[in-house]
């Protein structure tokens, strides 16, 4: 079996522990969208401010393991500021770097995962790869919602 | 490739039970298969070490039991050529796959006023969950009747289809052994705007099965007559109508939250699998279809054809007008199951004189008590064959039918 | 007599399993149950010598296999103190037997203006199919809540009662380990006019069950998490109750006729248990009763008292105020399941830290989100016994948890 | 295994042959019930007229095996003429002979077997007792039946 220090590196434990981005947003303007993993029992709730297809505000809330915790809160850094096209190919590429099938087509744009490389340990602990991956569906989810009206 | 068939027959160790010092002659595969050892071992070795709950916990054991229970649906679906293995759930047998089908599918959709179409040649799992539908949900039931030689009479198929929202018929009669067309039908219930639900229990065993080119939308069958541990079944389905089909039984691992107020389910195939699955049958089963794939479905069909021509001479060279074999002759329409008349003996009673030669044969209704009435009788006699059986068993049946005269001196 | 516990340990291949050199240390019993030889090699020998169908066929294998199957049923009715063996319906999990009980029982018997009570200890077994339920008649839900130490809280339990027409809680909490007063709970149902339904699935495997002392209505409890096969499970009722119900699944084996218009049922059990039955695994079942009770549960009982016992104890010396044991300190009332709170770790990540020393838990929420927001947690850290555990279990836990603290750095 | 001559007896072949009280009554006056053998699909129906307790009159209709059809073709002729308890008493003894637990009371009156006795070597058979008993199960329910009225 590797060893935990691959999976809990030390910049994992810090946004664990400091995470970034966290609180809510108020529905409407900004989306929501929930999930939920079965398996650990991690709920996460993702909103997103999107403004000319750009991701203006993102937050999260929720409680999860160490691995979702993080991996929700370097995503909430990495995809503030980017367009939408920059961020559904980001998240083809954190997929990808979790060994999940994402279709032979790469991303259409290369964004590095900078920091999120630190994840890259939790492919060899099959079973964290769901709570790594939770916040990152969510955001799928997010983004498809309607977009809410005030009315 | 050729096949060495003794070393198939040699793969069931039960083939090799003797009952008062002669081994069994087993023709009574329709109803059962029995499991060639790969299944046995494969199921007794994970028990030994690997057996552990599947998608509920974390740790390695629980992971690598997950993997394999997983890793077994897609062999299940790759064996019926099933786009995606999330569209197969498993059920507890075939039986409980088409009342999920009439329940929650049939149960969202079917109301006064609509129709759905059935055949004279149904088991009893493939009319009676429609029957309860109907009662509460007061819908019609239509029949697709037979030809004299145990055929869908298909003359009046779209006057039955016209205005149905369902066609559920089985690929292969559990008592006459036909093989309707199955790619025909579908699209005949596609035309009609009906959907197709395929009983594959008598069919996936024998056949190379492909859900994808038989269009169908719902296929349901069984572990157990296929090689498999019994204690499980699958049912395909369309994602896009699984997706949208409300549960059916409700518990752990179908829901995505639950609250004092209500539940959100889990996708498919979580959704229908609620509590703890059969987690060794799955992974047996999942054995069961890698063997059959090992030698070959194209192969066994074909093995099968030749055992059922010849068992339908044989019997018929020499037993003549005392013998009826019934159900096509055709052995391209036909499996091997073979229901047949002898001489005015009650089926029970050929079953019992063939029972004192070790000869396994079902006597009875077959869970298929109209396609009796149809056939004038309230039981039929049946030998149903497999992969492992050969020449020798039809000899012996053969043989064993002739006590039958001497005790009932017909 | 005294129980040689080293021998029973023994008993079950998988403990001897290794993984990076060192064997596992199985405390998620609570989950799912290991097996012993004794029930694998039950099931491995009937495979290889005895497999046929169950209730459908003449010949003498069928009949053995038959007679087999049916005194499964009576060691499974023996073991919980059914009055009648014709009381015991195999279903293919709990989940499925308190799903029958909600869907024809409850269907036949429940609408608007009714009520179920629950309680806050609920597996979503217990809770999704009366939602389901709820959600098609219209009766209302009522729940039993807790006391702060786990316990149902009772206080208010006639006026919930009053006017409900089902009471159905668990015998044993799957994440608390509490054990409330069936006997009482089931009297006070009777008193208020309501039916009792006990979830026994965390009970039978680790208690007497006596069904007439407990004088329930009905009682749902699983093989695979009592030693026996995945793949069955099964439904005490009485059978006045059971024999009045509307059928559940339709099919094969459930039936007295079939018509082309309509069906008649066969009697209790098999009016419940349409199609092919799960055969191996009902016989593993009852292998499995026969195994425990020649163990006794008596002195099950008493081994996973002294365990637990030892384990709170143990825990608590070592860790202090770093760990919470959650539910009943008093282990009468209590059974080996013990959810803990440790130094603010999420579960997942205790669980991910004990695998790499072998310790196999679960952390989740364990199939009751419910209880969970009561708790006030989405997960809890789950290590639950049964008879195979002993004290170097604990031991390898209580050291492993060592490591949770280097890496969080607490 | 027992030879199949002991379950096939000369005596049970020729009631198999040559069916005694075959046919319908009408109903009403006249009772009846139907009985299913799941197993082999024998059917069977039982007809029963009973005058001042006494079965004045039986008749059996529906398929069978040999031993089903003999069974009650035996048990037509032995319980014609007898009298209600009578038949109950000798529907216990029958079901004694074939090894069903029947209670521990012995039957209230002792009526002889007779022809009956032939249908001894069914014990052997296990699958086949509930051929045997087929008939008398159905005899019971028809006993059982309410009583009909011409209205
Ligand atoms: C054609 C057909 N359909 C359905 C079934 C039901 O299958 P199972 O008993 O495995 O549920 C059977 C077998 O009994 C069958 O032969
Ligand atoms: C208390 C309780 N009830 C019901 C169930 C459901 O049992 P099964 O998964 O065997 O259907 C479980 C186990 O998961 C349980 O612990």
């Amino acid at each position: 079996m590797p060893g935990l220090e691959d999976l809990y590196r030390e910049i994992i434990l810090d946004h664990y522990r400091s995470p970034r981005n966290r609180g809510e947003l108020p529905v409407p303007p900004a989306r929501h969208a929930e999930g939920h993993n079965p398996l650990c029992g991690d709920e996460i709730t993702i909103y997103l401010s999107v403004d000319d297809d750009v991701v203006s505000d993102v937050k999260v809330a929720g409680q999860g393991c160490s691995i979702s915790q993080s991996s929700a809160s370097m995503m909430s850094a990495a995809v503030k500021g980017k367009t939408v096209p920059e961020v559904r190919s980001l998240v083809k590429k954190f997929k990808g770097m979790m060994s999940i099938d994402t279709g032979d087509d790469p991303p259409s744009i290369d964004v590095p995962l900078g920091d999120l490389e630190a994840l890259q340990g939790v492919v060899k602990f099959p079973v964290r790869i769901k709570c790594a991956t939770l916040a990152w569906n969510t955001l799928l989810e997010a983004l498809d919602a309607p977009i809410p009206s005030d009315t | 490739m050729t096949i060495d068939w003794d070393t198939v027959r040699a793969d069931f160790p039960i083939l090799r039970r003797e009952i008062d010092g002669a081994p069994i002659v087993y023709l009574d595969s329709g109803n059962t298969s029995q499991k060639p050892r790969q299944v046995i071992e494969a199921m007794d070795d994970f028990l030994r070490t690997s057996y552990a709950p599947i998608n509920r916990s974390a740790y390695r054991l629980a992971g690598e039991a997950t993997d394999r229970f997983e890793s077994a649906r897609a062999s299940v679906a790759r064996f019926v050529n099933a786009p995606s293995a999330d569209e197969i759930v498993f059920t507890k047998n075939a039986t409980e796959a088409l009342n999920l089908v009439a329940a929650s599918w049939g149960g969202a959709n079917l109301g006064p006023g609509d129709a759905v179409v059935l055949t004279h040649l149904e088991h009893h799992a493939n009319i009676v969950p429609w029957q309860m539908l109907a009662a509460k949900q007061g819908f019609e039931l239509r029949w697709v009747p037979l030809t004299t030689d145990g055929q869908l009479d298909l003359t009046d198929l779209d006057r039955l289809l016209t205005g149905a929202k369902a066609f559920a018929f089985t690929a292969m009669s559990n008592v006459l052994g036909t093989i309707p067309p199955v790619t025909h039908l579908v699209s005949a219930a596609h035309d009609a705007g009906a959907v197709a639900i395929v009983d594959a229990c008598q069919f996936t065993p024998h056949n190379v099965t492909d859900v994808q080119a038989w269009d169908a939308d719902f296929v349901a069958f069984s572990s157990h007559k296929m090689c498999g541990p019994s204690g499980v079944g699958a049912l395909w389905g369309r994602m896009e109508l699984l997706d949208a089909m409300p549960p059916y039984i409700g518990g752990g691992n179908m829901i995505a939250d639950v609250r004092l107020d209500g539940f959100t389910t889990a996708p498919v195939p979580a959704k229908f699998e609620a509590g703890t699955p059969p987690i060794v049958e799955v992974i047996g089963f999942g054995a069961a279809v890698e063997y059959l794939e090992s030698i070959g479905m194209a192969a066994v069909r074909q093995h099968e054809i030749e055992l059922t021509r010849y068992a339908i001479d044989t019997l018929g060279e020499r037993y003549g007008d005392d013998i009826t074999i019934q159900g096509p002759d055709n052995v391209e329409v036909r499996g091997g199951v073979l229901s047949f008349k002898f001489r005015d003996i009650h089926p029970h009673d050929i079953s019992q004189v063939l029972d004192q030669h070790n000869v396994c044969v079902r006597a009875g209704h077959h869970c298929a008590k109209p396609l009796m009435r149809v056939l004038g009788v309230n039981a039929t006699a049946r030998a149903s064959l497999y992969l492992y059986n050969d020449r020798s068993d039809i000899d012996a049946l053969a043989d064993a039918l002739d006590g039958a005269s001497d005790i009932f001196g017909f």
